[in-house]
């Protein structure tokens, strides 16, 4: 097959097609076309991996196509590893949320099949961000995934949804327009050197001038700060999470905002090498302080969503200090935490929606006792809860554990203050689990039902692939650390060289 | 006395014109200015043609002469209207659109 | 200034008469609008600036324009403004006390930043060469100088003012014109109507004003066989004015007939 | 090296035994025990067999190690899953299985009427897999997982029955502090990396001679640091008195004889980087020695049974510690300390979980008294224990604890009289605590009311009673005779190349002094507690009052920790909503207010809107007029 | 003796169809009976429009700088102007079209029986369409003009019919006639500005045409002082007629007051003839002075893009926060002018495109949304018309993502098209200006889309009315074009690659 990539992102398009023929009242059919959909596109990104070499360093199942030969745009995707595990996380998440939101579409202010629409469609954006080889085409996307969410979140929601729908998208959009800038300048700059292209490879070549280099970084990394979210870009994240449907918030955060890192990564590092330089330990500090602060306010929430939100940030924190430690652990640690994060963070989503549907209330104190009443599913939560922990044995340990290390030899104060963001962890984490599944049952809670076949068959993949990858992440990691070393390489850098050997 | 004292004049006219039709309140007069204006550029046009030594700053002028006219058709044909429904031609009533 | 004048070249003395005693005078009926509390004495004013122009039109050469700017400029178009002014009310006056605040101290700063800037501006100018004047295109004759510009060189633009004419001209139409929506009643009509109503009281048609009145003035009304006035002969227009009489004056005192 | 080994499946049997208990849910709960228990003794089946194996192998071959599966692998970072089975670990192996099965027998009869007995089950074999992965672990990171499973496994049978908020609180503060350990155990690792390069207990070893002294004193401080998590010692040691808010077979499992003691072990293991710094040691001793003293003053004063032994627990820990630090010698000392003292204070749980099996659950020793006529198993084997504890030679504890106090001694100079007297004032102290404890219980007269009917316990649970009061009286002397362990241990901790300083005292002199101590410590507590009141005086010193609340330690923490940290937590809360988030409205606000003036220039007036074309021009005009100058 | 000048009439047709469709249509007027006159005036004036387009597309390849004697430039730009301004022209008929929008009689006093019974008889003012087609003719005109009398002219040819049909709406009457009140004298007004501009640059040069002034800044020995003040009057007045602040402010209330049809059609054309005709100035005529101007026009871009951004924050009726934001965009184009490059020309060109529809579907879209009383154009009551009629808002909401430059949708295409050309000319302020400008502007776009799908609905007595067919296949038009070119922007873009260009 010679479009792998293309019809990887087409296929949910076609679901999207076959939902438009499907009756609007037969709700059943249509949460069946669109798991069909999704799983059909699960499929074919198998069949991408079957296709993906290892070994080879650069752009694998290439593509590309002239769009807007004007400005030398092309619809041009390719992936590496970084890029594929994210692509196969998307694609492993989407079902998940589906199977798992059987009834999020229902209770909107649209129709399910407006649901399944927009998901559909916003899993193929996801898709074709992280495949874009061509800054424009990746550009693109990225704002325009934008629309879906914030029908999803004002749509389909609860609480100030609406509102929370407008910041996140202004948010966003603020973020976008600036590394528009930094794409048009980056162009131009391609241009005047005779080049004139998107191309990521290309652009890498360039030879910048430091404070050109400067200011397009900015204008790339703000975007990506803002969209991972790092402090102080990272206000609109609880009110998003906190409205959004559990599905809503996982492609959210264990998949959208992954794009963030993902082009801090693609593009802040490989595009401009000096300037990320000049800026890392700026950068690192940021890092840090949200990893803390995220921490510290995950520990004050009230609502269990914007606890989990800012959870999210703190482990935001972690994936950029791993990405501008700039040695392989680092990176390597830190594309394996968005892998990682985003099982989890899905994991702790879907469970904590079942909880909020069940209960009829996100306040962590209006919680209380639910292990006894629904064992499976405060099991569930809590299995979820240890993966944001980063409990050694589990996967996001792996990653977190590597960011930690590769970052220590560039920036031992800033990771010593990191590292004590995980007893931050540890108490975030158990003080909602004491809160909402131990003690007394709260009443309010004794009629809840546990986990039905369906949303077992939803979580289940998810932890166990958060189990098997903490014991065994090779697979995952293996690639991953022939990509780190091609980015290493391109911005120039290697890793330090432990001191006693010297 | 030299040339140039014509387009001050002109200036001076056009100066005029633009503070009548920020002063006054009737529409007509409003109006009126507004042709003083267009007469202050007929002057300018016709002082730079002497100036440069050909016509076409005249012809310019002679333009602005027709242009004025139908302009003028068309404008009081407008303020007639507004008299007719509102009783008034004053400018400062015709505010209903604003914010 | 001093720069400009010398580049731009003396005029002769004649000229220079006429400019400093119609200049001023301009200028000074150009402020006169601005203060005149009448629309119409703003038109006159208007007019005589227009005129004014003619004459400085006619001084630099510009024959042509300086006719067309009395004929039509000041002949037609000033008409025009005193027409609609009639129209709209001659009497009414401007009141020229300032409604919106800051309207009047700003329009008066900005009016001198303006005029003054643009006056010195225009003091720096420098031309790069003396006043050329316009001898050699005015042998032919200044009329057909202009026409030959204007068509050939201006042709285009000359066709296409027609198109501006006609919108004028639509305008117009289209703002005071009104369309008959019924055909129009004829005099055919209006008898049948006034048998076929409901009451043969006004079959026989409306008096005019005065008829039987013990005056046939406009404003008074005529009255009806039964001595009563009828209101309805006088005009609409006086009764709007309120320029009509009370009919109860001319009522004749009715006696009581007694019948055999 | 034998390839051919079974050391995978002394994690994997446990391990997969906890997680088929766990997903099989209630169709379990009829023969889940009895799997869990299987499954125990067939990994003390297991290490038996490797023990034996290990001891016919001579030299440098007892040492094995199982390659896994390849782990970590990210540039210069490799880390493997590899076990290593070498003499230390073999010990704990034993150790953990061994007493790790006999709690699972007891624990049958334990929590026989609670419903939720097979999740119990599923969590302490879940404990052993992740025991055994600590000590099996070849490197660091694998010790981490280890290391941080039983710390889950801890956490969740403390909180077993977290119904009950105080339980459930206790659970995670134990976990908590357990993670200010980790933080000390990551920093150490991360720092062997960028020193080493790598991460594996050989790979550390080797590198360690060339490392600069400040390196290595700094991953020795964190190695202590994540000891004194793990095992609670000062001055993280607040969290093992509530953690007994478990079932009392967990506490005699995890919180008396395995994996307080992991922080011995991790010291221990890394015995390399504590002969290379000296500093590290010293801080080493510190700890060891304030905890046992902290431990035995908080002992003398509790009138909760299991926090008493509690109590003890970290103080004799303490004297582990202490051993350890106490150079080459010190750590066979210490394992030896930990090995009997795993016999001896496991026993001692058993015992008083049998006795509250008996009353009811009552925890209070004020309400028991005269119980050895009611149950007499339990108050012989809890005697046994007793003994042991207070090192009445020929008991376990004798062997151990002696040596420890020696060694301390042998420290030499100011150094040696300062922890030699404190270890021999602990022992004092336990001396007196204990015998309180056994006075209370045992002795004296009943205190509880009539509605407890104290009764022995049944087979099951005595029997490991039984087995384990056998080991606290043979142990120590099997262990130490002919150094027994001590040669044993020889490769690992280089004990035999070392001689220790100049004795202060001969051992002999040591020995006496104290039983000595120990005959008046047991003196005064017998005199002070002949008769005692049901509930506790409130008449107290201000000794008893400070060690009656564990010396302050919470109120500490909470003056301390907690408090600022709530409070940082409400600011920080309320910075994010009005300081950050004000901001982003503010600039929607400040927007909205220009948009709002804005909007009023929009007055409908026409002339205005000539005025605003004349005001532009006239800027327009006066910047040519400004250019132009 | 003269001899006859040769106009090229090949060249000129497509503006002599408009036009002789337009005097077509007054005979109409005149001669035709009422029943027949509306269908008969729009058919007419769309096969006028289709067939100039037809036109235009066959003479694109020539190029002439002696067509009309030289008082126009027949080039590449020039002839994509046109063919935008027909383009857009064509849609705006459509909903011209539907006549319900214009008063029945214009003479009638407002609320006056006259009026109710011209509106019983079902009177229409079909005027509208020749009034249409002469501006369409202007606005042909105005772009390719090269001589300061040939724009005065087209500039008053497209505006004397816009300042009439403002104020021919059928309801809210006062309002209409007001916003052609002022849209008048202020018109009048920026037209004199005009002319004393052209008048000075006259002075300077001693020519008219644009290539004569480029000329007189090489030969001229004088200083530019002339040249300036000619620069800046005659920018008023252009920049009048884009809607660039501080010469904005007709704009809302002549955008709230006029027919909505008219509204869109002034909206879209206007500007793109309107901007068509500056850049052709400021290209060919200034820009050898360009370092004298482009602080001035940037000075100005940035204030009208924030200014129009910002005030559209607060506003409530639809109309108006349109029409700021159209002053928006009038920043953004003079963005691409500042350029001064091909590729800022053709930035420039897709602009016109894609606003100038996005703008006509706006508009079109408020036709439809109504009660009793005719249009609603209160935001307030346009909440949760989602609920209602989700295709219209889902229409109207691709339309405000557009103007907020959303990827995939043509406004997108259209910024950046325009921020690289500016970028690359060296004007990166301005690019950073437009970007932050960009993100406030969302913010009231987004606003809209919020409240239209997320707002609570008022069960009042809102309406959606169904479309014609005109306005449907209008709308529609505007749809496919805003997403087609958004996806797609090579069908554009690969044209203007041969076709931005100016004759000098």
């Amino acid at each position: 097959m010679k479009n792998i990539l293309t019809v990887l992102e087409l296929l949910p398009l076609f679901g999207v097609i076959a939902l438009w023929l499907t009756p609007k009242e037969n709700t059943k059919l249509i949460k069946q076309t669109a798991v069909a959909a999704s799983l059909l596109t699960l499929v074919e990104s198998f069949i991408a991996v079957w296709n993906f070499d290892i070994k080879f360093k650069g752009f694998q199942l290439v593509e590309s196509y002239n769009w807007i030969s004007a400005f030398h745009i092309k619809y041009a995707v390719g992936v590496d590893a970084i890029s594929l595990t994210l692509i196969l996380l998307t694609t492993i998440l989407v079902p998940i949320v589906f199977i798992a939101g059987w009834h999020e579409s229902e209770d909107g202010r649209f129709s399910p099949k407006t649901f399944y629409v927009l998901m559909l469609v916003l899993e193929t954006m996801m898709i074709g961000v992280f495949a874009a080889t061509d800054v424009f085409l990746f550009y693109v996307i990225f704002e325009a995934m934008l629309i879906p969410v914030y029908f999803l979140i004002a749509g389909y929601g609860r609480g100030e949804r609406a509102a929370a729908a407008l910041k996140f998208l202004l948010y966003s959009l603020f973020g976008g327009l600036l590394m528009l800038a930094a794409v048009i300048g980056i162009y131009i700059i391609s241009t005047n050197q005779g080049v004139g292209t998107f191309d990521v490879n290309e652009l890498s070549k360039l030879t910048i001038d430091q404070s050109t280099q400067n200011w397009l970084f900015l204008g790339f990394f703000i975007a990506f700060a803002i969209k991972a979210p790092l402090w102080p870009f990272h206000t609109w994240l609880p009110g998003a999470a906190k409205s959004a449907t559990a599905g809503t918030s996982t492609l959210l955060l264990g998949i959208l905002d992954k794009v963030g890192t993902y082009g801090m990564i693609r593009f802040c590092l490989t595009l401009f090498p000096g300037a990320t330089k000049t800026f890392a330990p700026w950068i690192i500090t940021l890092a840090v302080i949200s990893i803390l602060y995220g921490a510290i306010l995950a520990i004050g929430q009230k609502d269990i969503n914007s606890m989990i939100a800012f959870t999210s940030i703190s482990h935001f924190g972690f994936i950029t200090l791993g990405i501008f430690a700039l040695t392989s652990q680092g990176i390597s640690g830190a594309t394996f935490y968005m892998i990682n994060h985003g099982f989890s963070t899905a994991a702790l989503f879907l469970t904590a929606g079942w909880i909020v549907k069940r209960r009829g209330s996100s306040q962590i104190a209006d919680l209380g006792g639910l292990q006894r009443v629904v064992p499976v599913l405060a099991w569930s939560f809590f299995i979820a809860g240890l993966s944001a922990l980063a409990l050694p044995g589990l996967s996001s340990f792996v990653s977190e554990f590597l960011v930690l290390i590769g970052s220590f030899s560039q920036y031992p104060v800033a990771t010593i203050f990191a590292t004590t963001g995980i007893v931050l962890a540890a108490l975030y984490v158990l003080l909602v689990v004491q809160r909402a599944l131990h003690g007394e049952v709260k009443s309010g809670n004794e009629s809840m039902v546990d986990l039905n076949l369906r949303e077992k068959l939803a979580i289940a993949p998810v932890i166990a692939l958060l189990v098997f990858l903490g014991f065994y992440p090779k697979p995952v990691l293996h690639p991953l650390n022939v990509a780190t070393s091609t980015v290493m390489s391109q911005i120039g850098v290697t890793d330090p060289i432990a001191k006693a050997d010297k | 006395m030299d040339i140039a004292n014509y387009l001050y004049l002109s200036a001076a006219l056009f100066t005029i014109g633009a503070v009548g039709v920020i002063v006054r309140r009737n529409a007509i007069v409003v109006f009126m200015c507004v042709e003083l204006m267009l007469n202050a550029a007929n002057l300018a046009f016709v002082t730079f043609s002497r100036l440069n030594g050909n016509l076409d700053g005249q012809v310019a002028s002679f333009f602005t002469m027709v242009v004025a006219a139908c302009e003028v058709v068309v404008g009081l044909a407008i303020i007639v209207t507004i008299f007719r429904s509102r009783r008034s031609a004053s400018v400062d009533d015709a505010s209903l659109l604003k914010r | 200034m001093l720069n400009l004048a010398l580049q731009l070249g003396q005029t002769k003395t004649p000229e220079a008469v006429l400019f400093w005693i119609l200049a001023p005078l301009a200028v000074l009926a150009g402020i006169g609008m601005l203060f005149a509390k009448k629309a119409v004495h703003s038109a006159l004013l208007l007019a005589w600036i227009m005129i004014t122009l003619a004459f400085f039109y006619i001084a630099q050469d510009a024959l042509f324009l300086g006719i067309v700017q009395i004929v039509v400029y000041t002949g037609a178009v000033m008409m025009l403004f005193l027409f609609i002014l009639m129209l709209i009310g001659v009497d009414s006056s401007d009141s020229l006390t300032e409604t919106i605040k800051g309207q009047r101290a700003t329009s008066i700063t900005a009016a001198i930043g303006f005029g003054g800037l643009l006056i010195s501006l225009i003091g720096r100018a420098t031309v790069g060469h003396t006043a050329l004047g316009l001898a050699e295109y005015n042998v032919k004759g200044n009329v057909q100088s202009l026409a030959e510009a204007l068509f050939t060189k201006y042709v285009w633009a000359f066709e296409v003012v027609s198109a501006l004419l006609i919108t004028a001209a639509l305008g117009a139409m289209v703002l005071a014109h009104s369309q008959k929506i019924k055909s129009r009643t004829l005099q055919r009509d209006l008898s049948a109507a006034r048998f076929r109503g409901p009451s043969l009281s006004t079959a026989a048609g409306l008096p005019s004003s005065g008829v039987y009145a013990r005056h046939n003035a406009v404003d008074v009304p005529a009255l009806l066989p039964d001595g009563t006035p009828a209101p309805t002969s006088i005009s609409a227009t006086l009764k709007a004015r309120g320029d009509m009489l009370d009919s109860k004056i001319f009522e004749l005192e009715v006696k009581e007939v007694e019948e055999d | 090296m034998k390839a051919n080994n079974y050391l995978v499946y002394l994690i994997a049997l446990p391990l997969f035994s906890a997680a088929l208990l766990l997903l099989l849910g209630r169709i379990a709960d009829k023969w889940g025990h009895l799997l869990a228990t299987l499954v125990s003794a067939s990994t003390f089946a297991i290490g038996a067999y490797e023990f034996f194996a290990m001891r016919s192998r001579s030299g440098v071959d007892r040492a094995i190690t199982q390659h896994v599966i390849q782990w970590i692998s990210v540039g210069t970072l490799k880390v493997d899953g590899a076990l290593l089975l070498d003499q230390l670990s073999i010990c704990f192996v034993l150790l953990i299985t061994g007493v790790g099965t006999l709690i699972h027998i007891y624990s049958i009869s334990y929590m026989e009427h609670d419903e939720n007995r097979r999740r119990f089950f599923a969590y302490l074999n879940l404990f052993i897999a992740a025991m055994l992965l600590l000590v099996l672990a070849d490197s660091y990171l694998s010790l981490y997982v280890g290391w941080e499973g039983v710390g889950l496994a801890s956490y969740l049978l403390i909180g077993f029955w977290n119904q009950r908020p105080a339980y459930a609180t206790a659970a995670k503060k134990a976990f908590v502090a357990n993670r200010v350990g980790d933080v000390g155990l990551s920093l150490a690792i991360i720092i062997a990396f960028t020193q080493f390069g790598t991460v594996s207990f050989a790979g550390v070893k080797a590198g360690a001679p060339h490392a600069s002294s400040a390196a290595l004193t700094a991953i020795g401080a964190m190695l202590l640091l994540a000891a004194a998590g793990k095992s609670a010692q000062f001055p993280l040691q607040s969290w093992l008195g509530d953690a007994m808010a478990g079932p009392t077979p967990v506490s005699a499992l995890i919180h008396a004889a395995t994996m307080v003691t992991a922080g011995v072990y991790l010291i221990t293991r890394s015995n390399f980087i504590f002969d290379a710094s000296s500093t590290a040691r010293l801080l080493v001793v510190i700890v060891g020695a304030i905890t046992l003293l902290f431990g035995a003053i908080i002992g003398t004063a509790k009138d909760d049974i299991k926090k008493a032994l509690a109590a003890s627990t970290m103080s004799q820990i303490g004297y582990m510690i202490l051993a350890t630090g106490l150079g080459p010698i010190g750590y066979a000392f210490a394992i030896l300390h930990l090995l009997t003292h795993g016999f001896f204070k496991a026993g001692m749980f058993l015992g008083a979980g049998s006795v509250m099996h008996g009353m009811d659950d009552e925890v209070n020793m004020r309400r028991y008294g005269g119980l050895a006529k009611f149950m007499p198993i339990t108050a012989i084997t809890f005697g046994f224990g007793y003994l042991a504890i207070l090192g009445i030679p020929p008991f376990a504890g004798f062997y151990s604890k002696d040596k420890i106090i020696e060694t301390a001694f042998n420290a030499g100079g100011n150094k040696g009289w300062i922890l030699g007297g404190a270890a021999l004032l602990g022992a004092a102290i336990t001396a007196f605590y204990m015998t309180r404890v056994v006075v209370l219980t045992f002795i004296g007269a009943k205190r509880w009311d009539s509605m407890a009917h104290p009764h022995e316990s049944p087979l099951l649970m005595w029997l490991p009673m039984a087995i384990l009061a056998i080991g606290s009286v043979t142990s120590g002397f099997l262990l130490s005779s002919g150094s027994a362990l001590v040669h044993w241990l020889q490769p690992i901790v280089n004990a035999g190349n070392v001689e220790g300083g100049k004795e202060l005292m001969k051992p002999l002199t040591v020995s006496l002094l104290a039983l000595g101590v120990v005959v008046i410590g047991a003196g005064a507590a017998i005199i002070k507690y002949r008769t005692v009141a049901s509930e506790a005086p409130s008449n107290i010193s201000i000794f008893t009052k400070a060690a009656r609340k564990d010396l302050y330690q919470d109120s500490f923490n909470e003056a301390v920790l907690m408090r600022p940290g709530q409070g940082l937590t409400d600011t920080l809360v309320k910075t994010d909503h009005n300081l950050i988030d004000g901001a982003v409205r503010g600039v929607g606000w400040t927007l909205n207010t220009i948009s709002s003036a804005a909007r009023s220039i929009q007055n409908g007036y026409v002339r205005s809107y000539a005025l605003i074309m004349v005001l532009g021009t006239l800027a327009l005009v006066a910047t040519v007029w400004l250019v132009t100058l | 003796m003269l001899s006859a000048p040769h106009l090229n009439y090949a060249l000129l047709a497509p503006i002599l169809i408009i036009l002789g469709a337009a005097l077509l249509g007054v005979l109409v007027e005149a001669f035709i009976s009422k029943a027949l006159r509306s269908r008969l005036q729009i058919g007419i004036s769309l096969i006028a429009v289709i067939a100039a387009f037809i036109q235009l597309i066959r003479v694109r390849n020539l190029t002439s700088t002696s067509a009309a004697v030289g008082s126009v430039a027949i080039d590449g730009a020039g002839i994509y102007i046109q063919l935008i301004i027909l383009a857009l022209a064509f849609v705006g008929l459509l909903y011209i079209a539907d006549t319900d929008n214009f008063t029945a009689q214009a003479s009638a006093i407002p609320g006056s029986t006259e009026e109710a019974s011209s509106i019983a008889a079902g009177s229409q003012q079909t005027e509208v369409f020749p009034l249409t087609l002469f501006a369409i003719a202007g606005m042909m005109l105005f772009p390719i003009a090269t001589d300061l009398i040939t724009l005065f002219v087209a500039l008053e040819v497209l505006s004397l019919p816009l300042y009439l049909m403002s104020g021919l709406s059928r309801r809210r009457r006062l309002l209409s006639q007001e916003a052609a009140l002022k849209y008048f004298l202020l018109g009048a007004f920026s037209s004199a500005f005009f002319l004393f501009g052209a008048a000075f640059l006259y002075g300077y040069s001693g020519s008219l045409s644009l290539n004569g002034i480029a000329d007189g800044v090489h030969s001229s020995g004088a200083n530019s002082v002339f040249l300036l003040i000619g620069i800046i009057f005659l920018s008023v007045g252009l920049l009048f007629k884009v809607g660039a602040v501080p010469f904005h402010s007709w704009t809302p209330d002549v955008y709230q007051g006029a027919p909505t049809p008219i509204t869109g059609f002034m909206a879209a054309c206007t500007k793109a003839a309107a901007f068509g005709a500056m850049l052709r100035i400021f290209y060919v005529g200034f820009n050898d002075v360009q370092w004298d101007w482009k602080p001035i026009i940037s000075a100005i871009a940035v204030i009208t893009m924030v200014f129009g951004a910002i005030a559209a924050i607060v506003q409530r009726d639809v109309k108006r926060t349109l029409a700021f934001s159209s002053i928006t965009h009038a920043g953004f184009i003079l963005i691409a002018v500042v350029a001064l490059s091909k590729n800022g020309l053709a930035a420039a060109l897709f602009y016109f495109i894609s606003y100038g529809f996005a703008t006509l579907g706006a508009f079109g879209i408020v036709t439809l949304v109504r009660d009793s009383s005719g249009e609603i154009t209160d935001l307030n009551r346009w909440s949760g018309l989602g609920k209602r009629s989700p295709l219209v808002a889902s229409a109207f909401s691709l339309f405000m993502l557009s103007f907020g430059g959303i990827p995939l949708t043509a406004g997108f295409i259209g910024k950046f098209s325009v921020f690289t050309a500016s970028y690359e000319s060296g004007n990166i302020n301005l690019v950073v200006f437009g970007v932050l400008t960009s993100a406030v502007a969302l913010f009231f776009y987004l606003k809209i889309v919020l409240m239209i799908f997320f707002g609570e609905s008022r069960s009042d007595t809102l309406t959606v009315v169904i479309p014609s067919i005109l306005t449907r296949v209008a709308i529609s038009i505007c749809v496919i074009v805003t997403i087609l070119l958004g996806v797609y922007p090579s069908l554009i873009f690969n044209s203007l690659q041969t076709f931005a260009t100016f004759l000098h």
